[in-house]
């Protein structure tokens, strides 16, 4: 896979600094770290931290800014960022109230992640973590690793940051986060693979007539490899495996997003948004809000997936705040 | 005696080792996980070799400034758990001159911090399968121990640990199709564990 | 190349209906055309249509909402629209105050909209065309086709738009979006192809180790065949091809697309705006706007494109007027 | 004499070979543009042979509803200028019996149209050097052109276009590269005139 970088090492150090230049009002990178905190912030809230390896953008650092994340960190290309790194971003957003972590369920972003926050706690931080685990191709158990954290990260941002902003407390915070966790599905699809920037080849192989169901953001295997098949029937597989485990019927309320894997066009993701918006409005599920883009990456990965929050009456009020972000701009 | 040279000649065997091998590392990670170990070892060694404590006469010292290193480097799963091992590790030695048998509590009380903080059992496919049983002969032959009776061990998990299933890490997502491939972090453990012998060899 | 569609026949309808349900407060699609028009009309504008192939997305329907478009008209991909569609987009935003048209310029868009704004007048419509050519890839002579239009067409979009939507009138309008055009030029490079859905094999052929310099939206090919090089390399040629035209020095102010053909990861956008940034800095121009992301696409071609647009206080000030569009989201 | 049943049948023939050579038209167009000439022919063609006027006898009221279909179903840059050509022929057609005099009449009104809508001369590589040069001949024939006529020039004309450069169109990027391959519209102009010819032979 042909790529327009400088060298490997340099690629998240280069791409953190574009991202700065395009966007000063929105950033500030603090020194010698990958962590990305916002300019503008409010003051005496509760800070959410979230971050993970590299390769997902937008995610994280696309969703810096008012009323969702206070810090992005970092870590090299699929590889979470290293424990020092965010207990940097920690420090940086704390205002007395404390800060939350928002990691999805990789072994090393937990681990990261929770050696921060007790390195934080050992400053005096007041420190929560959540752990999104939306991903059903994984089964859930707790002799395993248990399920991935995918695209539902994106909301648990929306919602934990608006509560945030709403001046809410950090055991608010986090109950609202768990909240998001608890009612938010996803599974994704990929028809072609990504390739981590000084590896020597892509991370799997799909064959030419197949797609793998199932897929995590990271190349991981899913469900099954399947043949090349409709949109449509993508979109019934998706439906059918994210909707059992959230018990939504007629007359819920979802927010759905409908994620490109990184090259795939916008055009074969509203292709796919047509078909799962009339599955939804078959089965009388309301959908509040649908987003369509690129909103949790995997490189060059070709591919979609799709996540199905259930909403209560307080998680949609929360989704409906305006945030300012680059990835996500949500007006009054 | 294992002396701070002989800790920091470990580093840098390990360092070398682990570099030559970041292909196959990457390779096995490819197979099971994510393809990054390779680069990651790769870059959480550097780092360490640059970072060592030249002047101390303490091999904690020198293996707790090896565990900083891979901490604030390595990232991933690898790192906080080769992080503590080597941290915890260093904490337990004390002075300049450290028994065999005092380097093998001392990589116990490793393991065993890792194994914690990596919410892992034995049998599970990851490191742990390579370090822990080899820690076992070290604590079994105490000041006795050869290079040999490691590599002896070290081997014979290799070999068992490519059966396993994974349960843990990434690796776990295969399920069954885990068995029969090598997890990349016992395959980086094994060469960890030859730099080590070969450092008793040499000096020993 | 694997495509997630159910048939090359329904891609354009199938994607238009996607993106009503999941924008349905922002469009509507105009009943057996395919159209699409703002809901939310503000009265008695200036009518601002655009459109072209479709394969583009955002462009154009992306970019209908307040601030910008009226109404976007989609042809098959990498097709122009028929007239007749176009007529039902003018009639459709015609408040009486005249609609301008922008194309872009291809002989078949150029002709399509000519036709339909013949057809528009001889029902009494009052409108203008404007033809936006930014693509110095493609040198300009009165005796062939001329330049290419681009990513600066978005531009034209926003700044014609606010014009609009300030109450202008169509002359103004019209004379504002062709100040854009005479100060907005772009360049891309493909490092992969794009397959139209129904042929059999991708637009064209890019050897294993090479980059396609000046590449057009639709797979056109460029200046010349180079090398596989660097990201900041790769800047540094889009640079200094871009720039000479604008006569751009020292103290001028820019906006900036880095814009990604649509199978680009978001991590090399960055990585190539972390050098153009610097460029124009160290000239001494100031980027008062960097946009990075996926803005004019050609389904799944990897690569990218830089546009660069000279401004005017007059044109500085209508960038940065508000605009609600899917693509593009400005606030106050 | 060309009549409405000629006309009709010129129109199914013509979309029989645009069809048959979808993929020849859409490579053509590939090598020097989009590769969506065949795509955009066939489905224009076939919705010209849909909507065609099976109650008429006068051929210009034939050609005048295949300009519109044209038009309204192609797109690009071929949707235009054969809509164009189709209209204005067929608007200048008047009647049901048709000389072929009359005809080269139409089609010439046609051509023009099609060359001022496209800003356009002749030697541009387009699919005016196919049609112009064979209009040319039944201007010069009248009433007694004979298929073979048609075809000796369309042959002719599809060898030089061949050779030209690109002056207008996406085939304009290539520059002097275009030259050596055939232009995808001036193809599918050949097949147009083949079916009339045809059409001429088993009818007149
Ligand atoms: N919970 C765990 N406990 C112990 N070792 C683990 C655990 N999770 C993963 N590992 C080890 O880490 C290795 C992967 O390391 P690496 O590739 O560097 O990190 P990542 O999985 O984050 O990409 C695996 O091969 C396995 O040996
Ligand atoms: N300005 C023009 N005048 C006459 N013919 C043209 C002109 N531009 C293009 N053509 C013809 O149109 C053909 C391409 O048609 P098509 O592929 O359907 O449209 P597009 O170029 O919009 O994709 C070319 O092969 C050429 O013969
Ligand atoms: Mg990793
Ligand atoms: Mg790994
Ligand atoms: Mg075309
Ligand atoms: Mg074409």
């Amino acid at each position: 896979m042909k790529k327009l970088i400088n060298h490997p090492d340099e690629v998240v150090t280069q791409m953190l600094d574009g991202m700065v230049k395009a966007h000063p009002e929105t950033y500030k990178r603090l020194e010698g770290t990958t962590v990305l905190v916002r300019r503008n912030k409010s003051s005496n809230k509760v800070g959410i931290v979230s971050g993970g390896g590299s390769g997902h953008e937008p995610a994280h650092a696309g969703y810096v800014g008012e009323g969702m994340l206070d810090a992005a960190v970092s870590g090299e290309v699929f590889t979470s960022p290293t424990p020092d790194q965010v207990l940097e971003g920690i420090k940086a957003v704390d205002q007395g109230a404390g800060v939350l972590l928002v990691t999805k369920n990789y072994t090393g972003d937990v681990m990261n992640f929770e050696m921060a926050a007790e390195m934080a706690e050992d400053e005096g931080i007041q420190v929560e973590q959540v752990i999104v685990n939306d991903d059903v191709a994984v089964e859930d158990s707790t002799h395993t690793t248990g399920r991935r954290g995918v695209g539902g990260t994106i909301f648990v941002h929306k919602i934990a940051g608006a509560a945030a902003q709403e001046g809410k407390s950090l055991d608010e915070v986090k109950a609202i986060a768990e909240e998001v966790i608890q009612n938010v599905r996803s599974m994704g699809v990929a028809v072609s693979p990504a390739q981590v920037p000084g590896s020597g080849n892509p991370g799997f192989d799909i064959g030419e007539n197949e797609m793998e169901l199932g897929i995590g953001i990271h190349g991981e295997p899913g469900m099954e490899t399947i043949e090349m098949t409709s949109a449509d029937h993508v979109a019934e597989r998706l439906i059918e495996e994210v909707l059992p485990e959230l018990e939504v019927k007629d007359g819920d309320d979802v927010a759905v997003m409908v994620n490109g894997m990184g090259a795939t066009p916008m055009m074969e993701l509203y292709i796919l948004n047509n078909r799962i918006h009339d599955l939804l409005y078959d089965k009388g599920i309301n959908t509040e809000l649908i987003l369509v883009g690129n909103y949790m990456t995997a490189l060059e990965m070709s591919g979609a997936s799709l996540t199905v929050l259930k909403l209560t009456s307080e998680l949609k009020n929360m989704l409906h705040k305006p945030c300012h972000t680059i990835a996500w701009n949500k007006s009054e | 005696m294992f002396t701070a040279n002989m800790a920091r000649e470990w580093v840098k065997e390990s360092s070398k080792k682990i570099e030559g091998n970041k292909d196959q590392l990457t390779n096995l990670d490819q197979a099971l996980g994510d393809g990054d170990h390779g680069l990651n070892m790769t870059r959480g060694l550097k780092a360490a070799v640059e970072q060592l404590d030249e002047d101390t006469d303490e091999p904690g010292q020198v293996l707790k400034g090896v565990g900083k290193s891979l901490l604030s480097k390595v990232g991933g799963a690898s790192g906080p758990l080769y992080g503590t091992f080597f941290m915890k590790a260093g904490n337990h030695l004390e002075g300049s001159k450290v028994e065999f048998s005092e380097l093998a509590s001392g990589l116990r009380i490793g393991v065993d911090g890792m194994k914690k903080r990596g919410k892992t059992e034995r049998d599970e496919k990851t490191m742990i399968d390579l370090l822990e049983p080899v820690i076992e002969v070290m604590e079994e032959r105490g000041n006795d121990v050869t290079p040999d009776h490691l590599m002896e061990r070290a081997n014979k998990s290799l070999d068992m640990v490519m059966e396993y299933e994974a349960k843990k890490g990434r690796a776990a997502y295969y399920k069954e199709k885990s068995k029969g491939k090598q997890d990349a972090g016992a395959q980086s453990s094994y060469y960890i564990i030859q730099a080590l012998a070969e450092v008793i060899k040499k000096e020993g």
